[in-house]
């Protein structure tokens, strides 16, 4: 279990910190596709066995496949050519985020360890999915059919807009700029 | 069965959180900026998830981050379609070239 | 482990056999003989093309993106194999009996949409990506219908665990059960009056406990072709269009990886077929009064018989559904891409939406 | 015939509308229609005088005698106050109603011909039709502040008829004369109604009339109500021409003659009387005297410069302001329905004098247009009378209006004139006989001024009766082509001879009278007051009538002779003291003389006054503020302004600071956040710690 554990986390910590120097932009999508998988691993390994799934479901069957069509739709003059970000902004950025991982890291050493025992250990063993599906149906119902409106106008919002681009003749070619 | 200690997910998630904000902070083209927050949302969702095991009754985390992850496609769905949009206009996704036509 | 050690050489052999099999179809529907040289009504052809594309040469092209063109055909590969994790083959032999299994199925479609991105991509030819596109575009629509026409079972059937799937089709549906035991009926209307909990057979099988599942199963089985991607849905790999579509420029071993997949494919969907809809493992005959056909054609669970006769039940169904799949991509002729577009979300997709809606009021029939 | 009151009331505003549609349409389109709209306007008059005639029928053949009409309605509503106005339609203001609308409307119809062609002719009907407008108004009004709004009304609308041909100074200078000096009297008027409201808290009449009744029924007077009279007294100067403001009449003579006719002579100078005779009760008696003896002096005042004048017209002009004194007179005796009477004949006759004498100035101008036309331009004064003579052959129509209008201003018997005059002169003589009782002997005076009067009046009018119709053209002496002209001179167009036959018609006594002698019993007096007026017809007038025709006679030599110092000397010795009177008694020169240059005087020193030493003192605070002010400039420039300029500097560094933060790209944005994010975690880590 634990075993699992580290060999998640080592493809999580890998792929995800080889995004950050990787240059070229699929292969970057395809790290993010490794992170999350492993990412849902890390979720069945905390007994969420139905997040892990609508994990891989959406982030990889929909999230990232939409990535991956918006870079072929955008890259395609310049396929491997991602400028590398200059000197100042990588020491600012290192210097942030050393500032935020060590504020992360001190407030979890901070944290009592008491009220972060597992109790739900009997739970975990059999599946989360009957009581979410339950939660979703009682306690979280306006929730859930909010977000479903939200989701279908979101997707027909994306189709105006991508209709839009559709209808314009492909003028902006380097030609007029 | 040996239990993984909850303070492992945080560090794990802290971990990708950085990540994603460096992604974001350094990256210069729209679409790793994107990336980078799905990433960071995605160290929310294990914080929430790992909680959520804490959670003797309900399993609020989990439901948390699945409308998490719920909103996280949209946002990306929408995302993307801008991108796309904003190439066909400025035939780039650079943020310093589009910085140019703020005004 | 006992099913891996089971399907993966299944796999494999399915693929010799399904290969020749698909080539003596075809002969078949066009009136020919096809491949009669090598062995009994060459039977042994597939082997023999195997051996001869496993000498080609892997080439790699100079301007392809390597890493991501060597890895592809793993990862479709690979995504396609772990759906059979969840397949109950028998009523004791399972890979992992998830609760989530149904759901995991469908998931893992997607990941095989990232591996063809990666090898259309990854090509760097436009034929390829191209094809890779169609194919992920195909497949994430269809992946609606699907879906939901898998959704309809699940409402009926009220869990997503395959082998519970498979138990509820049957006699053995209170096997496992210590209290509270579950009844079949005729329809699956408690009305009705009629038990068929002990009748099984046919009876129990989904398509009967929700006749409108037929209709279901159709959709499922239209909508898988264009999961896996096979014709009249072979737009992806069209060849009068795209030559070879996502797997142009490959060759060898690593085509041979996608020829595998995509009789995987094939197979996986025809299992879910026969899991979801035809009664899975469970003997189509039912326990006529003291003619007790459905317990003489099938053991009971753990037993060695039981496994043996479920597997084989389930194997028929199985590639009767798969000689379906070869029938047709023998007799339909290709659609176009619109047709295939409004065939997904103008009839397929509403008429399933109909139908996991009119399930759920089926169910509370059944209760 | 019993109208409705419903009916009667939508008359009387018919009556009071119609002119001011037919002003509103011809003031926009006047140019635009056929004819410049004369006939529109014309045509409405004529509408109203239907009207009024009905109205008047109705009146005088109801069952109910002395019946009369209020229709007060709400104007507008101040707080709790709602405002009300009414009209009030009796026998008085139907008669007025029928004087002002015949008057005009013939006015209107004469003046289709006399104006024909002259310029500005699309403005003159417009003009009429707002001045009858007002002139109705007043009429009908039956509240005070109603009425002194169309009484303002109706000076404007004079001054822009006397002002009509703006292109003559005189005319301008006239007009302006004749607005300035209604506005002394209007300003009693204003304080009268002031002092009306104070009191009585309602302008209405009636409302004023039951108050007044309650406050004062068996006690005298107080001042302020003593005043108020007074105030409507002094209106009644201003616009009726009394002593001593009676000198803008003349001098309105500049305007048309249809004008003078209709303004200056029949009604906007009756509007006066008309005010006094509706405003009666707030009189006092001492303010009765008061105006007794005014209109005795002006009756006087008036009459004699029309001896010496040679203008056709200011003879009218002094007869008019003579006869006006006359009504007010009456006023002063509390004898309300004579007045009144002769306000309504000689509305009457004296329109047919001045439309008959501008018939003839029409003539006059004709014959200049032909001596132009003829190469022979002369000029010469159209109206002047001492060119003129010998019309009676050429235009025997304007004669014989001329000689009856003229008797009934006289009041020879059998014309109207004479019946209401007749009365009054009766009643001056009672008066001062009732009033001498105590040993007052002055109250004689105003009889004897008011029979001198008519004296006066016979040998003036006689003069003009012959310097205009007798003897030969004179103007042919000077100039002998105008003989010719004048021998093919023709009777008028029948559009000027129509009106004039008409009001010949009410100059005779059968209008108003059955009786020549005695108005007393004839329908008029009868209907108004009830034949409560019991007078005898006495010889001493008839006598002074006489008299004063043998002296026109015995004098006629000497006045013809005149003219020949004028054909040489052009009125070099005249004497001097007729010259002044000649001149309303040299009134404007005493005027200027006292009130204007004591004016200039006044102001002289006043600006002395304001130059030595206000502006000194001015200069001089000017120079402190100079002073101080470069004192605050310093402190402004180098302490105030330093520190706005600091202030200054400060903010647009900090502005340079937090712009280069603002980039406008987002990653920097995040980078602050979470860079802040952090800050505070640190912030709290450490505080709780410690």
């Amino acid at each position: 279990m634990i075993l699992l554990f580290y060999l998640f986390s080592f493809f999580i910590v890998a792929s995800s910190g080889a995004i950050l120097f990787v240059k070229n932009i699929v292969h970057c999508a395809f790290l993010l596709m490794i992170t999350m998988l492993s990412i849902s691993g890390i979720f069945i390994l905390a007994g969420a066995d139905f997040l892990a799934i609508a994990q891989i479901m959406i982030y990889i069957g929909g999230i990232l496949i939409l990535i991956l069509f918006g870079i072929m739709l955008t890259q395609r003059n310049n396929i491997n050519q991602v400028p590398i970000s200059n000197f100042r902004t990588s020491i600012t950025s290192i210097l942030i985020i050393g500032l935020v991982f060590t504020m992360l890291i001190t407030i979890i050493f901070k944290l009592d360890s008491e009220s972060l025992i597992n109790q739900r250990q009997e739970l975990i063993a059999s599946s989360s999915i009957s009581q979410i599906g339950f939660l979703l149906m009682t306690q979280n119902l306006i929730a859930f059919e909010l977000i479903g409106i939200l989701l279908m106008v979101a997707l027909m919002g994306a189709a105006m807009i991508a209709a839009q681009f559709q209808d314009k003749p492909i003028h902006a070619n380097s030609s007029h700029e | 069965m040996n239990e993984i200690p909850t303070t492992y997910f945080l560090f794990l998630a802290a971990f990708l959180f950085s990540i994603g904000l460096a992604i974001v902070i350094s990256k210069k083209n729209i679409i790793l900026i994107l990336m980078g927050i799905e990433l960071m949302l995605n160290a929310g969702n294990i914080n929430l998830v790992v909680f959520s095991r804490s959670d003797t009754s309900m399993i609020q985390g989990q439901l948390l981050a699945l409308f998490v992850l719920i909103i996280a496609a949209i946002e990306a769905s929408i995302a993307l379609a801008l991108v796309v949009l904003i190439y066909k206009h400025f035939n780039t996704l650079e943020l310093d070239e589009l910085n140019k036509y703020k005004n | 482990m006992i099913a891996l050690l089971i399907i993966l050489p299944s796999i494999l052999l399915f693929v010799v056999i399904g290969v020749w099999a698909e080539r003596k179809i075809s002969a078949f529907v066009q009136d020919r003989y096809g491949p009669m040289e090598i062995g009994y009504y060459g039977i042994f052809q597939t082997i023999a093309d195997l051996l001869k594309m496993l000498q080609k040469e892997d080439i790699l092209p100079t301007k392809a993106d390597k890493p991501l063109f060597l890895i592809a055909p793993i990862i479709i590969f690979t995504s396609i194999f772990a759906g059979y994790a969840v397949l109950p083959i028998s009523p004791d032999i399972i890979g992992s009996s998830a609760k989530v299994g149904v759901f995991y199925m469908l998931t893992i479609i997607s990941l095989d949409v990232v591996g063809l991105l990666m090898a259309g991509w990854g090509s760097n030819n436009k034929f390829a990506i191209i094809g890779a596109i169609r194919a992920v575009a195909q497949i994430i629509s269809y992946e609606i219908p699907l879906t939901l026409s898998v959704l309809s079972v699940v409402m009926i059937c009220q869990t997503l665990d395959l082998q519970e799937i498979s138990y509820q089709q049957g006699i053995w549906i209170n096997w496992n059960a210590t209290s509270n035991l579950e009844a079949n009926y005729l329809f699956g209307i408690k009305a009705l009056n009629i038990d068929t909990t002990q009748i099984g057979g046919i009876f129990t099988w989904n398509i009967f406990r929700f006749p409108l599942l037929m209709v279901s199963f159709i959709i499922f089985f239209i909508a898988s072709l264009a999961e896996a991607n096979r014709a009249p849905f072979d737009l992806p790999e069209a060849e009068s269009e795209l030559v070879g579509g996502y797997h142009t420029e490959y060759s060898g071993f690593r085509w041979g990886l996608f020829m595998l997949a995509e009789y995987a494919m094939m197979l996986l969907v025809a299992f879910m077929g026969a899991i979801l809809f035809l009664g899975s493992w469970n003997t189509p005959f039912p326990n006529i009064g003291s003619l007790a056909l459905a317990n003489w054609t099938s053991g009971s669970p753990g037993t060695f018989l039981g496994n043996i006769v479920g597997f084989s039940w389930l194997l028929i169904k199985t590639l009767l559904i798969v000689y379906l799949q070869m029938l047709i991509r023998w007799t339909y002729p290709r659609l176009r891409v619109d047709q295939l577009m409004h065939l997904c979300w103008k009839i397929l997709t509403p008429i399933a939406l109909g139908i996991v809606f009119i399930a759920s009021i089926w169910r509370l029939m059944m209760i | 015939m019993n109208l409705s009151n419903h009916t009667i009331f939508i008359i009387a505003t018919l009556n009071l509308v119609l002119p001011l549609i037919s002003f509103f349409i011809l003031i926009f389109f006047a140019k635009k229609i056929a004819r410049k709209g004369d006939w529109l306007g014309t045509a409405f008059l004529g509408i109203n005088v239907l009207l009024s005639v009905i109205l008047l029928l109705d009146l005088k053949f109801s069952s109910i005698t002395n019946q009369q009409f209020l229709f007060p309605m709400d104007w507008f509503s101040l707080g709790s106050n709602s405002f009300r106005i009414s009209f009030l339609i009796n026998n008085i203001s139907i008669l007025m109603l029928i004087m002002v609308n015949t008057i005009s409307f013939l006015v209107h119809l004469y003046s289709i011909e006399y104006m024909k062609g002259k310029r500005n002719y699309e403005r003159y009907f417009p003009y009429l039709g707002i001045f009858t407008f007002a002139m109705i108004g007043i009429v009908l009004s039956n509240n005070l502040l109603l009425t002194f709004m169309f009484w303002e009304l109706v000076g404007f609308s004079s001054y822009l008829l006397i002002g009509f041909w703006f292109d003559k100074e005189a005319a301008v200078k006239a007009s302006k004369k004749a607005f300035l000096f209604n506005r002394i009297g209007d300003i009693g008027f204003l304080l009268a109604l002031l002092i009306i409201y104070i009191n009585f808290h309602s302008f209405e009449i009636e409302e004023i009339k039951k108050g007044f009744s309650l406050s004062f029924q068996n006690h005298a007077l107080p001042l302020w109500i003593s005043l108020a009279g007074l105030g409507f007294f002094a209106a009644c100067v201003g616009k009726s021409a009394q002593f001593p403001l009676q000198i803008w009449l003349p001098d309105a003579m500049e305007g048309p003659t249809p004008v003078s006719a209709l303004i200056h002579a029949a009604t906007m100078v009756a509007a006066g009387v008309y005010l006094m005779i509706k405003v009666n009760f707030l009189l006092s008696p001492e303010v009765k005297i008061f105006i007794a003896f005014t209109g005795a002096t002006t009756a006087f005042i008036g009459a004699v410069p029309a001896l010496f004048q040679n203008d056709i017209k200011k003879v009218l002009a002094y007869s008019t302001i003579s006869q006006l004194g006359y009504m007010v007179m009456g006023i002063g005796f509390e004898s309300y329905l004579p007045s009144f009477f002769h306000l309504i004949t000689h509305a009457f006759f004296k329109a047919c004098l001045f439309l008959s004498v501008g018939a003839i100035i029409h003539a006059m101008h004709h014959i200049k247009h032909d001596l132009f036309l003829s190469g022979d331009y002369y000029d010469f004064d159209a109206q002047d009378m001492r060119y003129m003579g010998g019309f009676y052959k050429k235009m025997p129509i304007a004669f014989i209006a001329f000689i009856f209008s003229s008797f009934a201003l006289i009041g020879i018997p059998l014309f109207s004139g004479a019946l209401s005059k007749e009365i009054l002169l009766e009643t001056s003589l009672q008066w001062a006989q009732a009033n001498a009782k105590n040993g007052a002997i002055f109250f004689y005076m105003i009889p004897i001024l008011a029979y001198s009067t008519l004296l006066i009046t016979t040998v003036y009018m006689f003069r003009q009766i012959f310097l205009i119709f007798f003897n030969k053209f004179r103007l042919a002496e000077i100039d002998p082509k105008a003989e010719n002209i004048f021998n093919k001179l023709k009777e008028n167009h029948w559009l000027i001879n129509i009106p004039l036959l008409l009001l010949t018609l009410f100059s005779s006594f059968i209008v108003y009278s059955y009786n020549p002698l005695d108005a007393s019993k004839g329908w008029l007096l009868q209907w108004i007051g009830n034949g409560q007026l019991a007078t005898h017809f006495s010889i001493i007038p008839l006598l002074l009538i006489v008299s004063g025709v043998l002296i026109a006679l015995y004098r006629k030599k000497a006045l013809l002779n005149n003219l020949e110092y004028f054909k040489i000397h052009k009125n070099s010795n005249t004497p001097n003291f007729i010259k002044s009177i000649r001149n309303d008694w040299n009134m404007d020169a005493l005027y200027y003389h006292t009130l204007v240059k004591s004016g200039f005087t006044v102001s002289h020193w006043i600006s002395k006054i304001d130059s030595r030493i206000l502006d000194r003192l001015i200069n001089f605070i000017a120079v402190v503020n100079v002073i101080f002010a470069h004192l605050l400039h310093w402190i402004d420039r180098y302490i105030i302004d330093g520190i706005l300029n600091l202030i200054i500097r400060v903010t647009k560094l900090t502005g340079y600071i937090a712009r280069s933060i603002q980039s406008g790209k987002l990653q920097n944005y995040i980078v602050f956040l979470f860079a802040f994010i952090a800050l505070i975690f640190i912030i709290i880590y450490y505080s709780s710690e410690a």
